[in-house]
C-alpha cells in the first residue's frame, strides 16, 4: 500500500532587518510555533526585494513567497515600504493576471514588537499554501530532479 | 573558491536540545568550499571565540558561518573575532538556528533538517562575499533637544557642560514642562519651583544652549552625525529681543476670558500672557485665537502700553534650517482625557479633578493661591476621596492604557499626606488596587502618610461617583472587610493615566525611530541601551519612552546626555559599510534610483569611458556618496539595468540564499 | 458533576476569562445588590477561578444579581463578572427540578400592572 | 503625405540642419519597411517612404544614433512621440542632437489582418481614404481600412504630439480608446483559464528578442537577460518558467516607462500578444495610483518612484476585483 | 419615513398606552411603523449564555424580517431594544453562535446582523432629529421639569448598544429640551430600579427604585419619564410623590395629539 507523504510547502520569507526580522526573534524568543517550512531570508529593507527574487524562489521550487517589512510609517529608511508595496501590488496583481495562484504571494507589515503577529503569520500562510499544494504553474521543471 | 569554516552554536541547550548540532555541522561539512566544521556549546564565549580564530588561522580560512541565535545578537561579536583573525569582518555570515529554528520548532527531525538549510543557505551566500570597508562621515558638533521640561532642561545641561552646543525646542512659550506645575515633589517633598526654576535660569544663561520655545520640528532629514532640522518658530506676536518680560501687557490687556492652559482651565488669562512668573524666556505671547486685535484690528491696548515697543502684530511664523549632530526626543507626557470615565463623574461635577489639578490647586502660584478649595464653590472641602489607576493597568480593549502609569502610587501618597499635614480636620480616602511603591524611600513615603498621617487607604476600587446635593457620594468597595462604602466626599481626586505627547507620533515619523503600540519610544534594547533609539544619532529622554517619575527622568536624562556627548565628542563616524554601489558599464543614467533615495545619496556624473569597442564615450552614470547611503536597497530595485547593486546583499547573494533554500 | 467540570460549565456558559482579574473591587464598589449578597461579584470571579463553584451555586446571591450589567459596564479588564454570575445560575437551573420559580407559584406574586415583561424575563432567569 | 516628407528630408539635409535623417525606408515586401539612416538626397529620393505601413516607432534608434556626431532629423507619428519624451527624461538621447519633425498618422495596417480577411497573393496596397484597393494576383479588392487596421491603432490612445520641432498637418487630441477592454475581458476569467491562456501565448516564445529590440523602453546598455553576472542570464525558453519569466521582468522593469506604443506585439513573429502584459500594468497603476501616461509629462513623478502613505496593500488590490 | 417597528408582548397588554401614543406620534411626525408581521416575544431579557441559541431564535427571526423589508427595526420598550441590539451584535461578531442559529434556521443566505436596530428615542434623533420635533412641538411643556429615568437596558452594555455614552447620556435630556421642558439631571438615572426582582423581593426593589426618584425629586424635577415598562413599574410602586410617565406620553402631549 502507497501511503501518500503529506505536502510539506517550500516558503520563503523576506523578513526587513529592522522590523520583520527582529519581529521573527521575538516570536522566538516567546517560543511561539510555527512551521519549520518557513525559511526566513534577512534583507535590510522591503525594498530591496527584486520582483526577481521572488520569482527566482518559484523557479527553484518555493511553494508560498511572503515578503515582510516594517508598518507603513515606520520604515527604518523612512519611505522603503512604501516603495515595496507599490512594486508587491504590481507584481502580485500581474502573477494573478498570468494565472498563478494569488494566496501563494503574501505582503505583510510585522514591527519588531509583534512576534505574535509574525507566528500566526507564518501559520496562517503555511496553512494556506499547504491548502494550494505544490507550486505547478511557475516553476521550472528542470529544478525539480 | 572560498574556504570556508562552519560553526555550529549549542547555546547551552537553547539550540542543541531541538537541534542536533553534531548532524548540521557533519552535513555542511560536506557543502562545496567548507574546509573545517566544529560545534561548540557557546561560541559567544571567549573560548568560543578563539575556536574561531584558530581555525580561520589554522586552515587559512577566507570565511565562517557561525550557526548560532540571531545575528541581531551576536553578530558583531564574530565579526570582530574574524578581524582579530585577520580576515574581515564581513566574511562572517550568520545561521539564525535559534530565534529563528530551535526555539519555534519541537520536532527535533524538521528542526534539523531546517538549520542545515538555513547553513547551506549562508554557505551559499558567503561564496559571493567580498571583504568590506566602511567609509567615515564627520559629525557636527551639536545636539538638538525636542522638549523643554525637566528631561530636556537637564539633557541640553549635562551636553553643554562637556562643552557641546545644545539648542531646545519647546512648543509652549515657556520650558519647565509638567514639573513646573506640580506643587512639591516626593519622597522628599521639596518645592518643585525650588528646585527646577534654578535649572531653567542655568539654561537660559548657559553661553551653549539656545532656546526655541514656542517652536516646533517641522522636518528632519539627513542621519546621525549630520541631521537637517527645519524648526517653526511660531509667531508670538512679541518681538523676543524687545520684549523686557515686564509683564504690564498681561495685566492691561482687556481680554479677560481666555482658559489658562497653565493652570489647566481652572481659571483665566489675558489674550497676552506669560505662562507664570519664573517662565523661560520670560516673553510675553499673544493667544491669536483670543486677541482682539488679531481677530478684529480693533484694540491694541498691549502695543499702546509696551514701553519697548515689542508688541508686532504683523509677527509671522519664521522656519530656521539648523544642522545637529545628535536629537534628543524628550517631550514628555500628559494625563489622558477622562471624557470616558464618566462614572467617575468627571464631566459631571467640577470638584472632580484629576492629580495635575490637585496640584494647580495646591500650588501657591495656582488659582487658588495654595489654598485647598473646592472648584465648585470655593470650599474647603473636608472629606477627599483619591481614586488610583483611572485608565491605568486595563486589558487593552476599552479606553485606558494597559501599562502601570508609575507616579500614581507616590503622588497620591504626597496629595494625602500634605492635606493631612495642611488641613488635618480632612479625612483623606485612598482607593487603591495595590500600592505600588518601589524607589528609594519610596515605601516609607507611603508608609509614613498612613501611619503619621492617619490616611484611610481601603484596598478596593470605586465603582460610582454621584454629584448629589453638593456632595459627591462614592460608592465603592472595601475589599478587605469585605464592605460596600458609600462616602459622602467633597472633592473626588483621579489619578489619570498618564499617555506620550500627542506631538510624539509625528515626530516619530519624521525620524523615523520607532514607537511601542503605546506610542512610546522604542529603546535600541530594552535592558542594555535603554536611551538610545534604534534609529542611529537619536536618543531618548524622559517619559517619551515610558512612564517615569522626577528623579528616574532626570537620571535617564544624564544618561541620555552621556550618549550624546560621546558620539559629539567623535570627529568622524564610521558609515555603513553596505552601500549601494553602481556597475558604471550598466549604468543607462536614467535618473530612476536617484527618485527613491530617502537620502539623496545618489547623484549623477558625466564620464568617459573605454566601450568594449575601444571607442570613448562620455556616459551619464549614477554615483553613491557611501557617507551618505544607508544601504536600503531602493535604489537597487527601482534600476532596470540591474547595475545598482548592495554590498552586503547583492542580487546574487540573495538569489544564492533563495537557491540554497529551495533547493 | 466534578468541580472541575463545573468550572468547565461555567466558563463554557459565560465566555468569560476570570483570569483577566486584576482583583480591583471596582464590580462590586458600583453593584446595586451588593448588600442583599452573600458572595459579591469580585468574589464570583476569584472563587470560579479556583474551582469553588458549588458554594456559588448553592448561594442565594446568584438569584439577586439584576443581570444590570454595571459591573460589566465598568470593570477595567473586561472580564464581565455578571455573565459569570448568570452562569453559576444557569448551571444550577439547567439540573432537573431546580428551577428557581415554578409556573404555580407565579399567580401569587402578581398584580394587576405587572408587565409581562417582569414575567418572561424571571421565568428566562429562574426556570429551565 | 510621403512626398511632403521627403522634401522636408531634403530641404533640412540640404540646409545644413541636419547631417542624416532617420525615417522608414522600402524593405523587400511593400509592407515591410525598415528604419534607416538617410545620408543623402539621392537615397532619400529613392527608398523613404511613408504609408500604412510605416509602423516602426523611431525613436528608440536616436539612443544609438545621437551617439554619433552631428544632427539628425527623426520623424515621428503622434504615439512614437511619447516615447522620445519618455527617452529624453530618462537622459538617453541628448535633445540639442535631434531634429524631430512630427507627423501625422490615421492608423497603421496590420498585413495579417488582411490576409486573415481572406485575401490572398497580394501585390500592393493603396489607401484611398477609409478604403483599401488591394492588388492581389487574383485581381483588385477593396477593404475597409477599418477592418485592416493594426489593434494598437484600432485602440489609438491620442494623436497628439508631445514634443517636437516642427510639426507637418495639424495637431491632434488625446483619444478615449477601448484599449484597455482585453484585460479586463481577462481579468474575468477563471484563474486556471488565465493561466491556460497565457500557457497558450508564451509556450509559443522562442525569445528571438525581437519584442526587446524594438521596443523603446528597453534601451538599457546591456540587458539583465544578456549578462552573465546579473544571475539571472538566459538566452533561450528551456522551460515554461523561462518564458514566464523573461516576459513578467521585462514588461516590470518597463512599468511605469511603457507608452503602451506596442512595437512588442507588432514586431513578435509568434504574434504574441504582448502588449496586454504592459498594458495590465498600465491599467493597474491607472486604478490604484491615479492615471499615468508615461512620456507624457517630462516633470511627473513615475508611479514607481512615487508612493501615497495611504496607497493600497496588495490584498486590497485584489478585493478590488472582486 | 418608513421603518420596521417590533411593539413587544408587553406593549400589547399592560403598556398598550406606550404602544398607542408611540405610533399616534410617529403618525404626526411624518413616519410609518411596519409592525413586524408574525412577531414573537424576545424574550424578555438577553440570553447571557454563550452555549445555547434557542433562546436567542426569536430575536433572530425578527432581525431577518427588518432585513428582509430593508428598513431599520424601531422598538419603543428599552428590553426589547436590548435583545434585538445584542442578539444582532452576536450575529454579526460572534462567529460561533452566528453559525450556528443560521445552520438551526437553515437558513440560505445566513443571516450577519445586516439589520439596523433603532430605539424609538434613536430613531427621533438620528432619523428625524431633535430640533426637527421642536419643530412640530405645539403645545411645548415650557415650566415643567422632567427628569430623564435611563435604567440599565438602554445603556449597557455600551460597546454593543452604542446608545449614548453609557456613563453620561445625554438623549433623553435632549429630548425633554426639544419638548420645551426643562431637564434634570439627577443621581442614579442610569443605575438599575430592581428589575424582575419586583416578582421576589419588593423591599430590595423599594430600596433601588426610591433612590432614583428620590435624586430625581432633589433635583426638581416633577416628573420622571423612562422608556420601559418594568421601570415604569418599578418606579410607581416605590410609591414615590413624582409622577413617572413613558416618554412617548410627553412626545403625545407637546405634539398637541389626544
Amino acid at each position: 500500500m502507497q501511503i501518500e507523504e503529506k505536502f510539506e510547502p517550500t516558503i520563503v520569507a523576506f523578513c526587513c532587518n529592522w522590523c520583520s526580522y527582529a519581529g521573527a526573534d521575538l516570536s522566538g524568543t516567546n517560543r511561539l510555533q510555527y512551521p519549520a517550512n518557513v525559511k526566513i531570508i534577512r534583507v535590510p529593507c522591503s525594498c530591496r526585494v527584486n520582483p526577481m527574487f521572488i520569482l527566482r524562489a518559484f523557479q527553484r521550487g518555493a511553494d508560498g513567497v511572503i515578503l515582510c517589512g516594517c508598518h507603513p510609517g515606520d520604515c527604518h529608511y523612512t519611505t522603503g515600504n512604501y516603495y515595496a508595496r507599490r512594486r508587491m501590488t504590481l507584481l502580485f496583481s500581474m502573477l494573478d493576471f498570468l494565472g498563478i495562484e494569488r494566496e501563494r504571494t503574501r505582503l505583510e507589515w510585522v514591527s519588531a514588537a509583534e512576534g505574535a503577529k509574525f507566528a500566526a503569520t507564518m501559520n496562517d500562510f503555511v496553512e494556506t499554501v499547504t491548502r494550494l499544494g505544490k507550486n505547478r504553474r511557475l516553476e521550472d521543471l528542470r529544478c525539480n530532479k | 573558491m572560498q574556504r570556508i569554516g562552519v560553526f555550529v552554536c549549542w547555546c547551552g541547550s537553547n539550540i542543541a536540545a531541538t537541534v542536533d548540532v553534531k548532524a548540521v555541522a557533519e552535513a555542511l561539512g560536506k557543502e562545496p568550499g567548507v574546509v573545517f566544521f566544529e560545534d561548540y556549546q557557546y561560541m559567544c564565549s571567549e573560548e568560543g571565540q578563539n575556536k574561531i580564530k584558530n581555525a580561520i588561522k589554522d586552515y587559512a580560512l577566507t570565511g565562517a558561518v557561525i550557526c548560532s541565535c540571531s545575528p541581531r545578537m551576536h553578530e558583531n561579536t564574530f565579526r570582530k573575532a574574524a578581524a582579530a583573525a585577520g580576515i574581515n569582518s564581513f566574511m562572517v555570515e550568520i545561521a539564525n538556528i535559534r530565534e529563528q529554528c530551535s526555539w519555534i520548532h519541537k520536532d527535533k527531525v524538521s528542526a534539523t533538517e531546517k538549520a542545515i538549510v538555513l547553513g547551506r543557505a549562508a554557505i551559499a551566500k558567503l561564496h559571493l562575499n567580498a571583504p568590506l570597508t566602511a567609509g567615515e562621515s564627520p559629525v557636527v558638533k551639536r545636539a538638538l533637544v525636542i522638549g523643554g521640561g525637566i528631561a530636556g532642561i537637564q539633557t541640553a545641561l549635562d551636553i553643554a557642560d562637556a562643552g557641546f552646543e545644545v539648542d531646545i525646542v519647546e512648543k509652549k512659550p515657556t520650558i519647565g514642562g509638567k514639573m513646573s506645575q506640580i506643587d512639591k515633589t516626593f519622597p522628599t517633598l521639596d518645592c518643585a519651583a525650588c528646585i527646577l526654576t534654578p535649572k531653567m535660569v542655568d539654561v537660559a544663561q548657559s553661553e551653549k544652549i539656545r532656546i526655541f520655545a514656542y517652536s516646533e520640528v517641522e522636518a528632519v532629514k539627513g542621519f546621525v552625525g549630520n541631521f537637517n532640522v527645519s524648526i517653526r518658530k511660531k509667531a508670538r506676536y512679541v518681538d523676543e529681543v524687545k520684549c523686557t518680560g515686564c509683564g504690564l501687557c498681561t495685566e492691561k490687556c482687556p481680554q479677560k476670558k481666555v482658559p489658562n492652559d497653565f493652570n489647566l482651565g481652572l481659571d483665566q488669562k489675558r489674550a497676552i500672557y506669560i505662562p507664570f512668573a519664573q517662565a523661560v524666556p520670560k516673553i510675553a505671547t499673544i493667544d491669536a485665537d483670543y486677541c482682539t486685535m488679531l481677530k478684529t484690528g480693533k484694540c491694541g491696548v498691549c502695543s499702546k502700553v509696551c514701553t519697548a515697543g515689542a508688541i508686532d502684530y504683523k509677527q509671522k511664523d519664521t522656519v530656521l534650517e539648523e544642522q545637529y549632530g545628535a536629537i534628543v526626543v524628550a517631550t514628555g507626557f500628559n494625563p489622558i482625557e477622562l471624557t470616558k470615565y464618566d462614572e467617575f463623574a468627571y464631566s459631571q461635577s467640577p470638584d472632580v479633578i484629576t492629580s495635575l489639578e490637585f496640584e494647580r490647586i495646591t500650588n501657591a502660584a495656582g488659582p487658588t493661591g495654595g489654598t485647598l478649595l473646592r472648584p465648585s464653590d470655593g470650599t474647603h472641602p473636608h472629606k477627599i476621596v483619591f481614586v488610583q489607576c483611572v485608565g491605568s493597568r486595563e486589558d487593552g480593549n476599552g479606553c485606558g492604557k494597559t501599562y502601570c502609569s508609575k507616579i500614581c502610587c507616590m503622588y497620591t501618597a504626597k496629595h494625602a499626606m500634605l492635606t493631612r499635614e495642611k488641613y488635618p480636620d480632612t479625612e483623606v480616602y485612598v482607593f487603591y488596587i495595590d500600592v505600588r511603591t518601589p524607589g528609594k524611600n519610596f515605601d516609607e513615603f507611603y508608609r509614613r502618610a498612613v501611619e503619621e498621617y492617619g490616611v484611610h487607604y481601603i484596598k478596593g476600587m470605586v465603582g460610582k461617583v454621584s454629584p448629589e446635593n453638593g456632595k459627591l457620594m462614592v460608592r465603592a468597595s472595601d475589599l478587605i472587610e469585605g464592605k460596600q462604602l458609600l462616602i459622602d466626599a467633597d472633592l473626588v481626586v483621579l489619578a489619570a493615566a498618564i499617555e506620550p505627547d500627542k506631538s510624539a507620533r509625528p515626530l516619530a515619523t519624521m525620524l523615523t525611530a520607532s514607537m511601542d503600540t503605546n506610542d512610546f519610544f522604542t529603546e535600541a534594547h530594552p535592558k542594555l541601551r535603554p536611551v538610545e533609539s534604534p534609529t542611529a544619532g537619536i536618543f531618548l529622554s524622559g517619559c517619551c519612552q515610558g512612564p517615569k517619575d522626577i528623579p528616574e527622568t532626570v537620571a535617564q536624562a544624564s544618561a541620555c546626555a552621556a550618549k550624546v556627548i560621546g558620539l559629539l565628542n567623535k570627529d568622524k563616524l564610521t558609515c555603513n559599510a553596505c552601500v549601494a554601489h553602481p556597475d558604471e558599464m550598466l549604468c543607462n543614467g536614467c535618473s530612476t534610483c536617484e527618485k527613491v533615495c530617502p537620502y539623496g545619496a545618489i547623484t549623477y556624473e558625466s564620464k568617459e569611458f573605454r566601450m568594449p569597442d575601444r571607442t570613448t564615450r562620455i556616459r551619464r552614470v549614477a554615483s553613491v556618496n557611501p557617507a551618505v547611503c544607508q544601504g536600503c536597497g531602493a535604489c537597487t530595485v527601482a534600476c532596470p539595468s540591474g547595475a545598482m547593486d548592495l554590498h552586503g546583499f547583492s542580487n546574487r547573494q540573495i538569489m544564492a540564499e533563495v537557491d540554497a533554500i529551495c533547493k | 458533576m466534578e468541580q472541575k467540570n463545573l468550572k468547565e460549565t461555567v466558563l463554557r456558559i459565560s465566555g468569560v476569562n476570570p483570569r483577566k482579574c486584576m482583583k480591583c473591587g471596582k464590580c462590586s464598589g458600583t453593584c446595586p445588590s451588593y448588600d442583599e449578597m452573600e458572595f459579591h461579584p469580585h468574589q464570583f470571579v476569584y472563587m470560579v477561578e479556583n474551582g469553588e463553584i458549588e458554594p456559588l451555586m448553592a448561594s442565594k446571591s446568584i438569584y439577586r444579581c439584576l443581570t444590570c450589567f454595571a459591573c460589566v459596564e465598568r470593570c477595567p479588564r473586561q472580564v464581565e463578572p455578571a455573565k459569570l454570575i448568570e452562569a453559576v445560575r444557569l448551571t444550577v437551573i439547567r439540573q432537573q427540578g431546580q428551577n428557581h420559580l415554578k409556573p404555580d407559584a407565579i399567580p401569587a406574586l402578581l398584580d394587576e400592572d405587572m408587565p409581562q415583561q417582569a414575567l418572561v424575563t424571571a421565568m428566562r432567569k429562574y426556570a429551565k | 503625405m510621403q512626398q511632403v516628407i521627403r522634401d522636408k528630408a531634403l530641404s533640412l539635409l540640404e540646409a545644413g540642419k541636419v547631417d542624416r535623417v532617420l525615417a522608414w525606408k522600402e524593405g523587400e515586401f511593400f509592407y515591410d519597411q525598415t528604419p534607416h539612416v538617410f545620408k543623402t538626397a539621392e537615397e532619400i529620393n529613392r527608398s523613404l517612404v511613408y504609408n500604412g505601413f510605416s509602423a516602426a516607432n523611431l525613436s528608440k534608434y536616436l539612443v544609438k544614433e545621437t551617439l554619433k556626431d552631428g544632427m539628425i532629423a527623426v520623424f515621428l507619428k503622434p504615439c512614437d512621440t511619447y516615447s522620445f519624451s519618455q527617452l529624453l527624461k530618462e537622459h538617453r538621447i541628448p535633445r540639442e542632437k535631434v531634429w524631430a519633425v512630427g507627423i501625422p498618422c490615421d492608423g497603421k495596417l496590420d498585413i495579417d489582418r488582411i490576409r486573415k480577411a481572406g485575401l490572398r497573393g497580394i501585390t500592393s496596397i493603396r489607401e484611398d481614404g477609409d478604403r483599401l484597393s488591394v492588388s492581389t494576383i487574383y485581381g483588385e479588392k477593396t477593404v475597409a481600412k477599418s477592418d485592416a487596421l493594426a489593434e494598437r491603432c484600432e485602440n489609438c490612445k491620442s494623436r497628439k504630439h508631445i514634443v517636437y520641432d516642427e510639426l507637418i498637418g495639424s495637431e491632434g487630441e488625446a483619444l478615449d480608446s477601448g484599449r484597455f477592454d482585453a484585460v479586463e475581458a481577462l481579468e474575468k476569467m477563471s484563474p486556471e483559464e488565465r493561466f491556460a491562456f497565457w500557457q497558450k501565448e508564451l509556450s509559443r516564445c522562442i525569445r528571438c528578442n525581437a519584442c526587446r529590440n524594438a521596443c523603446p523602453a528597453c534601451t538599457c546598455e546591456k540587458c539583465v537577460f544578456d549578462n552573465p553576472a546579473s544571475g539571472i542570464e538566459s538566452k533561450a525558453p528551456a522551460s515554461s518558467f523561462e518564458e514566464q519569466n523573461f516576459h513578467i521582468i521585462r514588461a516590470f522593469h518597463v512599468v511605469g516607462r511603457c507608452t503602451d506604443c506596442g512595437e512588442c506585439s507588432r514586431v513578435c513573429p509568434q504574434s504574441i500578444p504582448l502588449h496586454l502584459i504592459n498594458r495590465k500594468f498600465i491599467k493597474d497603476i491607472n486604478e490604484f495610483y491615479g492615471t499615468y501616461q508615461a512620456g507624457e509629462n517630462p516633470d511627473e513623478r513615475a508611479p514607481l518612484t512615487n508612493f501615497d502613505k495611504d496607497d493600497m496593500e496588495p490584498a486590497d488590490a485584489f478585493r478590488k476585483g472582486e | 419615513m418608513v421603518f420596521s417597528y417590533y411593539p413587544g408582548c408587553t406593549l400589547r397588554t399592560k403598556a398598550k398606552e406606550l404602544d398607542r401614543k408611540a405610533r399616534l406620534a410617529a403618525k404626526e411626525l411624518g413616519i410609518e411603523l411596519c409592525e413586524v408581521p408574525e412577531w414573537q416575544c424576545c424574550g424578555g431579557c438577553y440570553p447571557v449564555a454563550k452555549d445555547e441559541i434557542a433562546t436567542k431564535l426569536s430575536a433572530v427571526r425578527t432581525l431577518m424580517a427588518a432585513k428582509e423589508a430593508d428598513r431599520p427595526v424601531v422598538t419603543v420598550c428599552s428590553a426589547c431594544h436590548n435583545v434585538l441590539k445584542r442578539v444582532n451584535d452576536d450575529m454579526k461578531n460572534d462567529p460561533v453562535i452566528s453559525d450556528r442559529a443560521n445552520r438551526y434556521l437553515q437558513n440560505e443566505v445566513p443571516y450577519q446582523g445586516e439589520a439596523e436596530v433603532l430605539h424609538f428615542l434613536e430613531m427621533l434623533r438620528d432619523k428625524v432629529g431633535f430640533d426637527r420635533i421642536a419643530e412640530k412641538v405645539t403645545k411645548p411643556l415650557t415650566g415643567r421639569k422632567i427628569a430623564a429615568y435611563y435604567g440599565c437596558l438602554l445603556l449597557r452594555p455600551g460597546k454593543v448598544m452604542a446608545f449614548d455614552d453609557p456613563e453620561n447620556p445625554t438623549i433623553i435630556e435632549d429630548f425633554i429640551r426639544a419638548l420645551g421642558a426643562e431637564a434634570v439631571v439627577y443621581p442614579y438615572r442610569n443605575e438599575c430600579c430592581g428589575a424582575y426582582l419586583a416578582l421576589e423581593d419588593r423591599d430590595s426593589v423599594k430600596k433601588k427604585s426610591s433612590a432614583v426618584l428620590n435624586g430625581a425629586k432633589a433635583g426638581g424635577a416633577d416628573s420622571v419619564i423612562t422608556a420601559c415598562p418594568l421601570c415604569l413599574y418599578n418606579l410607581q410602586k416605590c410609591g414615590g410623590e413624582i409622577p413617572v410617565l413613558y416618554f412617548t406620553e410627553l412626545l403625545f402631549e407637546a405634539l398637541g395629539l389626544e
